[in-house]
């Protein structure tokens, strides 16, 4: 076997290597298509906000559940899809600015978790797996859930592009043309709050909100349409994916963490070189 | 594996003598359930005991509300492991501490180096405590060490009842002779090839350097509950669970078990939850120090025989 | 599937009814009345300026008209239904609050135009493309098309959200003071198109500060100060009284053959 | 002594529970100004973003000090300082929007520090104590810090209010003005960075976010100007402080948590009950 | 204290110099040209109109002389100086991006203008109120002063920002198309303004798209279509062949005593 080919497929001989691959590649499709909104609406933080603000709902869901995974899955992904209806109608009601009322959610609803767990004084509800994830240890039943929710999301956001489009750009256009505003930005929402709460399953806090803010602020550097903005987002959420955990086998960094940093050292060359945008040729330009 | 030498006598803080009133007990604080049923063996009924942390609490990670200061501000003297296992509450001890005297029990055990590395002199030279497992209460005869520790404060704060403390740690001290012993004889009956270990963090560092075992290898690296392994640790994991025959990996019931239950399917073996930080409830099956290494024990010799 | 629960649904018009009826229509801005029981109507491929002095309500109005915004009380009916139930409105706002960073380029701003039109699940076709291409060269764009928005001027950009409300192909056009920033061959070019949409039956309703303009281009003139102080044609509408309600006493007033006239240049001067 | 001043003054006994009061008070007070800008600028997520962003500075700090509390400090301030210079200057550049300049940097950072901490193979780095901090774990000479640094956030930002105001509302007329935007800007972020670092030595993250956030999104939501919306949110925050610890004496909630609950609570009460822009009222106009 | 570093130092002009002086100034972005070899200079106290088609550079060249934009190549010279060391110029952009939900009131926003002029320290005092109580008048906002901005309409928030360029008492204003969306009161009263702000020797420059005020109220025109096509009196410059240059075939043309003039609308027909 040609050197090349075998340092390519010796970690896959691990099939939690395998897993861990797709499931990178699955996450970072889905969030880079969700992120492509939350970067573009100035949202960037609504997954790290949307992941702790599900505390309580873990809390409450381990309590009544009496520490059951399953049923802590559906209490959390519950109290994502609440928090981030609540999240848009605040930002909806233009009272407060959309991240505004981001931060505020989130830090109280984390109070709320802290306070609840701290009652309840125990704590079995894992906070450390939320912060960092596991990408290694994606279970075939996990996969197939991130799976399902890749096709929704992305037959979703196929479906409604246009509408999402009009919303995010100019919402009194979307007014105008008479779109179901309200149900659409409900729906975005919800399509975060899923993501988001599969995502945190498989990857974490950290790797998700890299996943969703840099391969999609990346593209943006690339690209001056919405489409192909969508699409090199995903590319680039896929590849960091792969070169990341082949990193984390050969040079033993922390798996999650090798993902973001690929992520962030394409994001660090884009700005550098971007055509469009790039720091270089600005610089060239500048000096004749 | 011969017994554990017990390392020099530990240097109590200078601790002296409070008035008590005849009938009004020393008030005493102890960090986690397993320094507290210690204990609580020792000082008998001649303590008020608060134990801080609740059971099934990581001890990696803990946040305390007044009250708990409240509790330390107002006790005679506080207990805590000590060897960085609880970090959250030196800032605590310093603040609501005040004149409370803090007693490490861990004080004069000799340490390991977490991971599965045997502590040599150099280690032990260091002065560098991070690199220190704090899991020492594995092996029951560094908890001997802490009954000391814990028998010569509790004497010193309150002399009238020298006597009935010094009563009690005698007794307890037979009961972990006769925990070490039962240990031993259960572990003999598995065989040499298999007394691999491999657990989601490294507790088993002192249970292994005392019982003949080896800590083949930990899913966090590090001795905490906070960190993630590399692709590369996992890969060499799943060789070293392949190399060594391993049956099991074990899984403390405070902790996520994603990551092992993935390795298991993957090498064919099984995963056994066991306790490591926390008592369960009395009701449970390890509600004393005692009947937790017995529990633990258990289900090593189970898993693995 | 999203039509069936009426969301999509689009409104078939009452035949015969005017198309506009607006009716004892209030609005007001917690405190202040912006517009004060006003009432008129507009019949199908009518052209109507609507002029007043600053904050008179006429940004008020065309909000109110084009569903935009709720009024605090009084009834508006396009073709008979109500503004929310209509996708046959094209809106041009006063200021375009976009982020002009968006990922976009002239001719996807000017499609987005064509999303009404379109269903769920449809993407924009060929005779999309061709309208919208038809409606760039209009305004002068059609050079401009692949830029992305940010790299246009300020009167480029007025042209290009003109460009969007023609592509709608809607049948009421609610432009508010659309010729800001023009240039004056667009200016000309824009105002020629009134012929062009009143044959194909479109209504038109813009708002202005130049009255000349607002008296030889349109059919019938709105005079708005809160109150509505007269609709008409401009010989009835710019008299000397209504003027002075609207504007005080500061402007100058020309007598022309066909009525007043008011001035904000001296150019007659010169004739 | 009357009941309810016995109420009041029990919890004084413990000087821990003083300190804490008094370190709530400041935290808050500080916390409210910088937040101010932050919550007008679209920045509320700089905070938790910082405050994470810290990681490695102290993963480096910690290898070479050999763990002492004090360089460990100044390595978390130094990191956190140059952070908010390269968010200010990724912003300030118009390559992409701030939030997703603080997005991208933040989870590269936590990411390499994670990275980091997984080399170093020590658990020393006491990550859930920076999660939650401690209020109650203040001691003397922390507040003696925060307190030099409540002095001088409050002088600076009195000092510059009329550039910070010019340069937070209309950029393009800081530039005509010749006011120092550049000096201005990254002056601003290094307050924000010092503001956290210190902020997180005492309170924690989650804690922190909300004192940023949610006074200051409360203030302006009760006044349409900005020296009083600074007022309000001082205020707030301060009362928050005083009344959090109370509950958390009485109720048992840990502190932190409690805090950002009355926080929380009391901006509730402002959105339902403002007297500007309140739920409340809007719903009385539109039904009379 | 920062005065000392230099951050705050005000410029002292160099007496006698032409206020502004523009040399071979060239702005390009990203490949496309806007502003090639611009040549030209004001005196104290002159008021010059700049017109030209959309797109002519007009703004581009406001951005450069305000010091918000680089040139590419050339040299700007503002009494002697470069533009970035000024305080005295005070500009009216085309566009204001600004946040409309930001808690300020228009005072607020008028005082912002005197800022400048304050130093480090230095709060506003009773002769800056009244500086800004003056300002509001001139525009006619005076009873809107307590509002937050947000509540304004289109046209009140640019006679907000023109009072603002006003309270900074600047010797040379830039104003990018100020009477955009102004109703004719407002027009004819800032129009005005021109005369007093010449007696005090403010030098004044306004973009424009209305060639007929451009003729009247201004010292001098200048035509702008990326090139500088002209500069000089309304005669001089206003000629057919110019007009073509800029404007290409479109522009009706009518030949008045003074010489050619541009006409937008009818409205010398009626005269
Ligand atoms: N940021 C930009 N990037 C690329 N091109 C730009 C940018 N800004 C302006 N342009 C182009 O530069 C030219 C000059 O623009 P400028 O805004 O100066 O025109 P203008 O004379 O002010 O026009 P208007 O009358 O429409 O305001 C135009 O062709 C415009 O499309
Ligand atoms: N959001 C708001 N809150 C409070 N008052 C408002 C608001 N918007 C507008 N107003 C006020 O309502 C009145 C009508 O405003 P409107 O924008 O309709 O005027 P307009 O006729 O379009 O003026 P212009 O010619 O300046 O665009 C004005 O007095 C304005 O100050
Ligand atoms: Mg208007
Ligand atoms: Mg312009
Ligand atoms: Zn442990």
């Amino acid at each position: 076997m040609a050197p090349l080919l075998e340092i390519l497929v010796a970690p896959l001989r691990y099939p939690f290597m395998v897993r861990g691959i797709v499931a990178a590649i699955l996450v970072g499709i889905v969030c880079a298509l969700v992120g492509t909104y939350m970067v573009l609406r100035g949202m960037a933080f609504l997954g790290d906000a949307l992941a702790h603000s599900i505390l309580p709902g873990i809390a409450v869901g381990y309590i009544v559940s009496g520490g059951g995974r399953g049923p802590i899955f559906w209490w959390g992904l519950g109290t994502g899809i609440l928090t981030a209806l609540g999240i848009g109608a605040l930002g909806k009601g233009a009272q407060v600015k959309e991240d505004t009322a981001i931060g505020i959610i989130f830090s109280g609803m984390f109070a709320l978790g802290i306070a609840l767990i701290s009652t309840m004084r125990s704590y079995a509800v894992d906070l450390s797996h939320f912060l960092f994830g596991d990408v290694l240890g994606v279970s075939p039943s996990d996969l197939w859930l991130t799976a399902g929710l890749a096709v929704l999301v992305s037959v979703i956001v196929f479906v409604f592009y246009k509408e999402f489009l009009v919303l995010a750009f100019d919402s009194t256009l979307a007014e105008t043309l008479r779109f179901p505003s309200g149900f659409l930005h409900y729906l975005l929402m919800v399509l975060i709050a899923l993501t988001i709460v599969v995502a945190l399953q498989t990857v974490g806090i950290a790797l998700m909100v890299a996943m969703l803010t840099t391969p999609a602020a990346t593209a943006y550097l690339l690209t001056k349409r919405m489409a192909p903005m969508m699409g090199i987002a995903a590319l680039i959420g896929a590849v960091s994916g792969i070169v990341g955990l082949y990193l984390s086998y050969y040079v033993s960094v922390a798996s999650g963490a090798a993902i973001v940093l690929v992520c962030t050292g394409i994001f660090l060359l884009a700005l550098l070189f971007s055509p469009r945008r790039g720091i270089v040729r600005g610089w060239l330009q500048s000096r004749g | 594996g011969g017994s554990t030498e017990v390392g020099p006598r530990a240097p109590v803080p200078p601790v002296s003598a409070v008035g008590l009133a005849p009938d009004e007990p020393l008030r005493v604080v102890a960090t986690t359930s397993i320094v507290a049923d210690v204990v609580r063996n020792v000082g008998g009924d001649a303590i008020a005991l608060t134990q801080l942390m609740p059971l099934g609490a990581d001890p990696h990670a803990f946040e305390s509300t007044p009250q708990d200061a409240g509790v330390i501000s107002d006790a005679h003297v506080v207990f805590i492991n000590g060897v960085g296992l609880e970090v959250f509450m030196d800032r605590l001890l310093a603040s609501a501490g005040g004149n409370t005297p803090v007693v490490t029990v861990s004080d004069g055990i000799r340490l390991l180096a977490f991971a599965g590395e045997h502590a040599d002199d150099e280690a032990l030279a260091d002065e560098d405590h991070g690199e220190d497992d704090p899991h020492v209460w594995f092996d029951p005869n560094n908890v001997k060490v802490w009954v000391a520790n814990i028998e010569s404060a509790l004497s010193e704060l309150d002399p009238d009842r020298a006597t009935t403390y010094r009563e009690n740690a005698q007794a307890y001290l037979a009961e972990l002779d006769a925990l070490d012993g039962w240990i031993r004889e259960a572990v003999t009956v598995i065989p040499e090839d298999r007394r691999g270990l491999v657990i989601d963090h490294s507790v088993f560092t002192y249970f292994a350097h005392a019982y003949g075992f080896e800590q083949v290898g930990t899913i966090t690296t590090g001795g905490s509950t906070l960190s993630q392994p590399s692709a590369r640790e996992m890969a060499a994991l799943q060789e070293a669970i392949v190399d060594h025959g391993v049956r099991a990996i074990f899984v403390s019931t405070t902790v996520n078990p994603r990551m092992a239950e993935q390795l298991a399917r993957d090498t064919g073996i099984q995963v056994v939850p066991i306790y490591t930080g926390s008592l369960s409830d009395a009701s449970g099956p390890a509600g004393t120090y005692l009947a937790f290494m017995r529990y633990d024990v258990g289900r090593i010799v189970e898993a693995l025989r | 599937m999203l039509g069936k629960l009426g969301v999509f649904e689009p409104v078939v018009h009452a035949t015969g009814a005017a198309i506009l009826d607006v009716y004892e229509l209030t609005v007001g801005y917690n405190g202040t009345t912006a517009l004060d029981r006003v009432t008129f109507h507009l019949n199908v491929g009518e052209r109507v300026a609507v002029v007043g002095p600053n904050g008179a309500g006429k940004s008020t109005l065309f909000k109110v008209i084009a569903g935009v915004l709720e009024p605090t009380s009084g009834d508006v009916r396009v073709a008979g239904c109500s503004p929310r139930g209509h996708i046959c409105i094209a809106y041009v706002p006063q200021r375009n609050d976009v982020d002009w960073m968006f990922p976009v380029t002239v001719e996807d701003v000017v499609m987005m135009g064509r999303f009404g039109r379109l269903g769920l699940f449809r993407r924009p076709g060929r005779q999309d493309r061709a309208v919208v291409r038809e409606c760039l060269g209009i305004v002068g764009l059609a050079e401009l098309a692949k830029r992305q928005i940010s790299e246009l001027s300020g009167g480029q950009q007025q042209r290009m959200f003109i460009a969007r409300a023609l592509a709608q192909e809607s049948t009421l056009m609610l432009m508010d003071e659309p010729l800001t920033g023009l240039d004056m061959p667009a200016q000309e070019r824009i105002l020629a198109l009134l012929d062009v949409l009143r044959m194909q039956g479109v209504t038109v309703m813009v708002a202005t500060h130049d009255l000349n303009q607002a008296a030889d281009y349109f059919d019938r003139v709105m005079l708005l100060n809160h109150r509505l102080l007269g609709i008409g044609t401009s010989a009835e509408v710019f008299t000397t009284a209504h003027l002075r309600d609207a504007y005080g006493g500061q402007l100058r007033l020309v007598e022309t053959g066909d009525g007043l006239l008011a001035l904000n240049d001296t150019c007659c001067g010169h004739g």
